[in-house]
């Protein structure tokens, strides 16, 4: 018979106010194998848990049921505190009557009627508990990082010198993300490149990077310390060993024609390019859908120039696999195009612009080397309009969240404008200025009372054009609503910052939950921000939510630090929920009978096949065989057993079948 | 039948198998299984249209087993469909078993689970009218209705597990109904056990039925079992496109999926 | 009968998202009627179609079984596997005339705390109104003869 | 082919030119128009500010008639009637509990099986057909005005850009004419002001005016009763407002597909206009 102790939270009033604690540890009380319930104010705390710990070694209990919150809350805090009173912490089992019972239900009798049979359920499960050891298994001490911008070489950097290697994987030709683009970064105003330049030196060169540029992950199997990523290494159909990075394909590439990614569109590049002069590896690419010689065979002009025929026109696509030990996701944003705006024009005004091209307008190493000349006609404008929340906060057109980035990079927007045109008035419509952080709302002040740029707290309606000048219609809601027209030269939306594009696929090829937008979701949004649900993979950057520079090196720091601490062990311990195929006496040896369909319905691929043989070495029978290492204990093979064969340990049949019997 | 023991003969003789597995003259009209291994026991072989057990449910037998390489007689297509099914299930090794067909003007003989499939592809299969009208005539029922029909049904059943084992798939040496930790299904043949008992034995062989309907035949108490087995396998095919018995390299419809399946009652 | 009948709800979902969702009803403070009560499992693709039958054998008159949209599955595919075995178990249940409408599936995410909380409403609302299991019922009060 | 019809009260009042145009190209593109029998008003103005419950029974009365009548589909030229029709038929779909109260209300049965378009909706169905008929084609630049009604709120009415509609400029290409690209397609007239507040509607339709004849456009295209008088009927106001004497007439887009299929000016309602309809150039002299 078991001695199970029963242990009622009121988790303060959050339990005790819907739920009458005292009568459901009496009503427990009374079920057959529980010898001993007590309820307590908050058995999370200290005191609750020496009270568990001490009725444990007073009543000689060998099971134990905390009727409390959520398991997926406290299951961990109080398995330990089970295991430390000396019951193995797989006989410690939750009963939530919070989460699913007093804050869901109304005060009254079947409320707590409620309670009691869902901690009859547990009491049940927990006689069927059997002691279960924890698995450990090696971890491969290589991190892969995905997403080359300023979150994955920081990350990458940090477990870098942790003393692991690293494999950086970035899908353009170029290292350095959307940093690179900037020209001066909030709210100190330095120059972006002058500080991310040496990040990326020194990542290509530390000898514990394998950089894999123009690269994109394919497939990743396996789990937490033992992925098996295959990656596709793009051709960029020039041999970087033979290359010497001289440029003289790029400048004799006859199709000089292409909008420029780099410049977002402000400028052209040639098909055969390096994205931006400081890119690392500065060795060019040929864009195939843009190149003469891939197109009609003809041309091979850099064929014939490059000195050191290095240009391979043959050159395929190569799948690699490695074994990788954790993951971190690095894979940034995008911005929302123009063209999304009805109000703005549709996209079709060319100086209605983003804030990305804003920067590369403002940026000395950008298509007009830092003279802000609109797109149009390359004036000078004299008044410029920026648009704040341009799709972010707005729930009928664009996404409902605030995209975190825009109020500080307007505001940098207004001084650079300010510090280039002196004469030049800029206007800012905004909502809210949300400026929070350190030296931040300073840096917005400093926009507008020394470089006198006008906010005007409303929305724009319409923009439209007239006499070469953009009309911008608004209304001035700090002026009882009096409407706004501003006759500018160029107009800057700072749109919305979105998750990438095709990033749920991604989240589905690593097996990661994403949000409704396609930003990749953190496991828990306070106290588990870089981490996934999937063990073993993290997050870093905006590809979990918008972030600006500061926060994104914060995260990816805190991204590496993880995998530095799960690479500090040889073995992991893994939670011993896998399933088992039974062992019998002969003459059965197993009730498996080997017909291997659970092979196909397993995913992960964690069942074998077993030869059963005699003495004298021949195969009595085969039977199915879960690895352990492999099996992340689904159960989908336990449910599909004609045999009942293999069973789950934690979700046996015999428990879900008790607890179904107390019903 | 003259061919058939001509050809089961040269096989023995030329030592291709130690066996045969056929049909010989039973009580009365009856047919029962045979298991020839000499000449002279080929003589007693016949070949009718009597002859409609569906063989392949004893190759799984422990004593069959065990007698080597075997020809089987596969009067009825459902049995070269158990062999497919079978190799399927690495029940039986691809080419381990000859089958003899009995065809017209002769006897045809297949050794490989292509050569089945093939075979398989030239004939047709169909319920009988009789089956066929009472599937049509339950499905057509309001559902209160249909369960009252079953209910009467399985009032009769006792249990005996005669439907099991004249299964050619039902080939576990363990099966859920002896398994009693826990005890799923509840031994006696009450009304749940019934419902229950019917209910796991369809499920187990959805994806898998070779629609022999043997289970149908050997209800000493005669409730039409078959048709629990022959509507889930309907469901299969008509919802997944593939069926049991249809070939040996197919994976199981039940043990895969499609991520573009479609249903209906999902919220 | 004066007292109205209040129906006994089983309900399997997987832990990682309709568990999390039904805390997430929680969390939310989002009331339901108290009538069902969860069992945890793993994964949709860990429910036997067996337990379902035990759930009635138990004298629940609805279950309610739930688990993670298709492609969010916490082990890539159980769910899947789960949906194929359903498709199959739900036509034989109906074609041996057991009420189908007393088993609701679903597919609720961990972030669907409001669906959740609406579901258990509905279907709660449902079952009372198609009254007690008694077909089931029955079977159980025949026993052995 | 037969579909619904609710003219409304302008389209038999201020608006005749439009009741008679719409009809005058439906029978020569084929389409049987189906007058929706009893019909009531559609609340449009003062219902929908008053009492929320009446702004919806009286479209879904006007729907549940023609629900009785065997139409499915129900065509309402005017934009405000169009927006309280699909208004309502938009509510009762999202919340169909409410119907059995409307109903109530209505003293009829309604289902929603009946659904609302308006007059682009169904010409963009026959624009093969009507650039087939075009014999004298439109030949001229046009300034299509869509107003505030026809393609908004984009949830209810789910039809064309909310911003930058494209439908009527596509329908008046077919008849040759040459849309301009504008931004003033959805801006304000002022629509019911027209009579507390000319003066609003003055200045308002005269930026609208204004900046059609100065991108060069010939005629303002309109498919709403409203926009027509204010444009067409205001323009003394407005043009003193602008200081200026514009003259450009203001037509119904079925009155420009009408004179391009040949149709008899008169049948049009050409005459009924304010602004006369007439053009300083010739036919296709801009071009």
């Amino acid at each position: 018979m078991s001695r199970i102790g029963v242990f009622t939270c009121h988790c303060g009033e959050n339990i005790a106010g819907t739920v009458d604690c005292p009568k459901v540890a009496e009503l427990t009380r009374q079920i057959p194998g529980v010898v001993h319930s007590v309820d307590y104010k908050y058995m999370c705390s200290d005191p609750g848990q020496t009270l568990i710990k001490e009725a444990i070694k007073e009543h000689k209990l060998d099971g134990v049921v905390v009727a409390a919150c959520s398991p997926r809350m406290h299951e961990p805090t109080f398995r330990k505190a089970a295991a430390e009173a000396g019951v193995n912490p797989y006989l410690c089992e939750m009963a939530n009557l919070r989460e699913h019972c007093s804050w869901v239900h109304e005060k009254n009798e079947a409320t707590t009627q409620k309670a009691a049979d869902l901690v009859r359920i547990m009491v049940e499960k927990v006689k069927h508990d059997t002691p279960l050891t924890p698995i450990k298994v090696p971890v491969t001490k290589t991190a892969l990082v995905v997403g080359g911008g300023i979150a994955g070489i920081q990350t990458a950097l940090d477990i870098a010198n942790a003393g692991h290697q690293v494999v950086l994987v970035e899908k353009s030709p170029s290292i350095g993300g959307h940093m690179s683009q900037l020209s001066e970064t909030f709210p100190t105003l330095d120059c972006s490149q002058c500080i991310l330049t040496p990040r990326m030196v020194e990542a290509a060169q530390h000898p514990n990077i394998k950089l894999m540029t123009y690269s994109e992950v394919e497939k990743v199997d396996g789990f937490i310390g033992n992925f098996k990523v295959t990656v596709r290494k793009k051709a960029k159909k020039v041999d970087e060993k033979a290359c010497t990075g001289c440029g003289l394909c790029v400048t004799k590439c006859p199709n000089k024609k292409i909008p420029d990614e780099f410049n977002e569109g402000l400028a052209f590049r040639p098909a055969i390019y390096v994205p931006f002069p400081q890119a690392v590896p500065n060795k060019p690419t040929i864009d195939t859908a843009n190149c003469t010689y891939f197109k009609n065979g003809k041309c091979g002009v850099c064929s014939k120039v490059c000195p050191t025929g290095a240009i391979r026109y043959d050159q395929e696509d190569e799948l690699i696999t490695m074994d990788i030990g954790a993951i971190v996701m690095a894979t940034g944003f995008k911005l929302m195009q123009t063209d999304k705006f009805p109000e703005y024009g549709y996209g079709k005004y060319k100086d209605v612009i983003d804030g990305m091209q804003f920067e590369r307008l403002a940026s000395a190493s950008g298509p007009t080397a830092g003279v802000i000349k609109r797109p149009s006609d390359g004036k000078e404008p004299e008044t410029v309009v920026f648009i704040a929340c341009s799709g972010s906060r707005d729930r009928a057109k664009g996404v409902p969240y605030c995209s975190k980035i825009c109020c500080m990079y307007t505001a940098k927007h207004t001084m650079l404008y300010k510090h280039k045109v002196h004469h030049g008035q800029a206007y800012v419509f905004y909502m809210d200025i949300r400026s929070a952080g350190k030296d931040y709302d300073e840096f917005v002040r400093r926009a507008i009372e020394e470089d006198e740029a006008k906010y005007i707290r409303g929305r724009v309606s319409r923009i439209y054009e007239e006499d070469g000048k953009l009309i911008v219609k608004g209304a001035d809601t700090l002026m009882n609503g009096e409407p706004v027209e501003i006759k500018a030269d160029m107009v800057v939306l700072a749109t919305a910052v979105q998750s990438q594009d095709r990033s749920e696929d991604l989240a589905q090829t690593l097996h990661i939950s994403y949000d409704k937008y396609g930003f990749f979701a953190e496991a828990h949004p306070k106290l588990r921000p870089v981490e996934t649900n999937t063990a073993g993979i993290f997050l870093a950057g905006a590809c979990q939510a918008p972030r600006d520079i500061p926060e994104t090196v914060a995260q990816g720091s805190a991204a590496g630090a993880k995998v530095a601490a799960l690479f500090s062990q040889d073995e992991l311990t893994r939670e011993p929920i896998v399933a088992v195929v039974n062992r019998q006496a002969p003459p059965l040896f197993s009730t498996c009978t080997g017909c291997f369909l659970c092979q196909t319905a397993c995913p992960y691929q964690a069942i074998e096949q077993e030869e059963i043989k005699d003495r004298s070495g021949r195969v009595i029978k085969t039977v199915a065989k879960v690895n352990p290492g492999l099996c992340q204990g689904c159960g989908t093979c336990v449910a599909f057993c004609r045999t009942k064969a293999i069973d789950l340990a934690g979700f046996s049949n015999e428990q879900l079948f008790a607890e179904l019997m107390t019903l | 039948m003259e061919s058939l023991k001509q050809k089961a003969k040269e096989l023995l003789e030329a030592g291709e198998i130690k066996a045969v597995l056929g049909y010989a003259r039973g009580t009365s009209d009856t047919r029962r299984p045979h298991v020839a291994m000499s000449a002279l026991e080929v003589d007693k072989l016949v070949a009718d249209q009597a002859c409609t057990t569906n063989l392949a449910n004893l190759l799984m037998k422990h004593e069959i087993k065990h007698l080597g390489k075997l020809a089987v007689v596969a009067s009825r297509p459902s049995t070269l469909r158990s062999l497919l099914q079978l190799t399927a299930e690495h029940q039986v090794a691809d080419g381990a078993i000859l089958a003899l067909v009995p065809a017209e003007g002769g006897v045809k003989q297949l050794g490989t689970a292509q050569a089945f499939e093939e075979h398989l592809a030239l004939v047709p299969q169909k319920k009988t009218e009789k089956d066929q009208a009472l599937l049509d005539r339950l499905k057509a029922m309001p559902r209160a209705e249909r369960f009252a029909f079953w209910q009467k049904e399985f009032s009769r059943c006792m249990k005996c597990y005669a439907c099991r084992n004249s299964c050619p798939m039902c080939y576990c040496e363990r099966c859920t109904m002896d398994c009693n930790r826990p005890q799923w299904v509840p031994v006696p043949s009450h009304a749940v056990g019934n419902q229950e008992y019917h209910l796991v034995r369809a499920m187990h062989l959805a994806g898998r039925c070779v629609e022999c309907g043997e289970c149908g035949r050997a209800c000493p108490v005669g409730i039409p079992v078959h048709l629990l087995t022959f509507f889930a396998e309907d469901s299969v095919r008509a919802q997944f496109g593939q069926g049991g018995g249809a070939s040996a390299t197919i994976d199981n419809a039940l043990s895969t999926f499609r991520p573009d399946d479609k249903e209906t009652f999902i919220r | 009968m004066s007292e109205q009948f209040e129906p006994k709800i089983t309900a399997f979902v997987c832990n990682w998202c309709t568990y999390a969702g039904a805390d997430l009803t929680g969390t939310s403070r989002i009331k339901y009627q108290p009538n069902v009560r969860v069992l945890r499992v793993p994964c949709t693709g860990r429910i036997d179609f067996m337990l379902i039958m035990k759930a009635f054998e138990r004298g629940a008159d609805g279950v309610m079984i739930s688990g993670c949209h298709p492609n969010d599955c916490h082990y890539t595919s159980g769910n899947y596997h789960a949906r194929r075995r359903w498709m199959v178990f739900r036509d034989l249940m109906d074609f041996m005339g057991i009420d189908t409408e007393r088993v609701t599936f679903s597919w609720v995410s961990a972030a669907e705390g409001a669906k959740w909380g609406a579901l258990v409403n509905e279907v709660t609302d449902k079952i009372r109104a198609l009254g007690p299991n008694t077909e089931q019922k029955q079977l159980v009060g025949l026993g052995v003869e | 082919m037969r579909i619904g019809y609710y003219p409304g009260c302008s389209l038999l009042g201020s608006s005749r030119e439009f009741n008679e145009s719409v009809k005058a190209v439906c029978e020569a593109i084929g389409l049987e128009l189906v007058e929706v029998p009893d019909w009531n008003c559609c609340g449009a103005s003062s219902a929908h500010v008053l009492d929320h419950e009446l702004s919806v029974a009286l479209p879904a009365k006007i729907l549940a008639q023609a629900e009785a009548a065997g139409l499915t589909e129900v065509l309402a030229p005017c934009a405000a009637c169009y927006s309280r029709l699909i208004g309502a038929y938009s509510e009762l779909e999202k919340n169909p509990d409410h119907k059995t109260r409307v109903s109530e209300i209505i003293e009829m049965p309604y289902t929603g099986a009946v659904k609302v378009v308006n007059v682009l909706e169904v010409l963009e169905r026959f624009a093969d057909v009507i650039q087939a008929k075009a014999v004298q084609p439109f030949a001229r630049k046009v300034a299509c005005y869509y107003g505030c009604l026809l393609v908004r709120p984009p949830k209810v009415v789910n039809f064309d850009r909310p911003e930058d509609p494209q439908v009527m400029d596509q329908l008046a290409a077919k008849v040759g004419a040459t849309p301009i690209d504008w931004p003033f397609k959805t801006e304000c007239c002022g629509a019911a002001f027209s009579v507390t507040r000319t003066d609003l509607v003055a200045k308002l339709c005269g930026k609208i005016v204004d900046s059609a004849v100065k991108l060069q456009a010939e005629a303002l295209v309109v498919a709403c009763p409203m926009c027509h008088s204010n444009l067409d009927m205001r323009r003394p106001e407005t043009n003193a407002a602008l200081g200026k004497d514009l003259q450009i007439p203001v037509l119904f887009l079925t009155q420009v597909i009408g004179l391009a299929m040949g149709i008899e000016p008169k049948k049009l309602g050409i005459q009924r206009h304010m602004v006369p309809v007439a053009f300083n150039a010739p036919t296709g002299a801009q071009a």
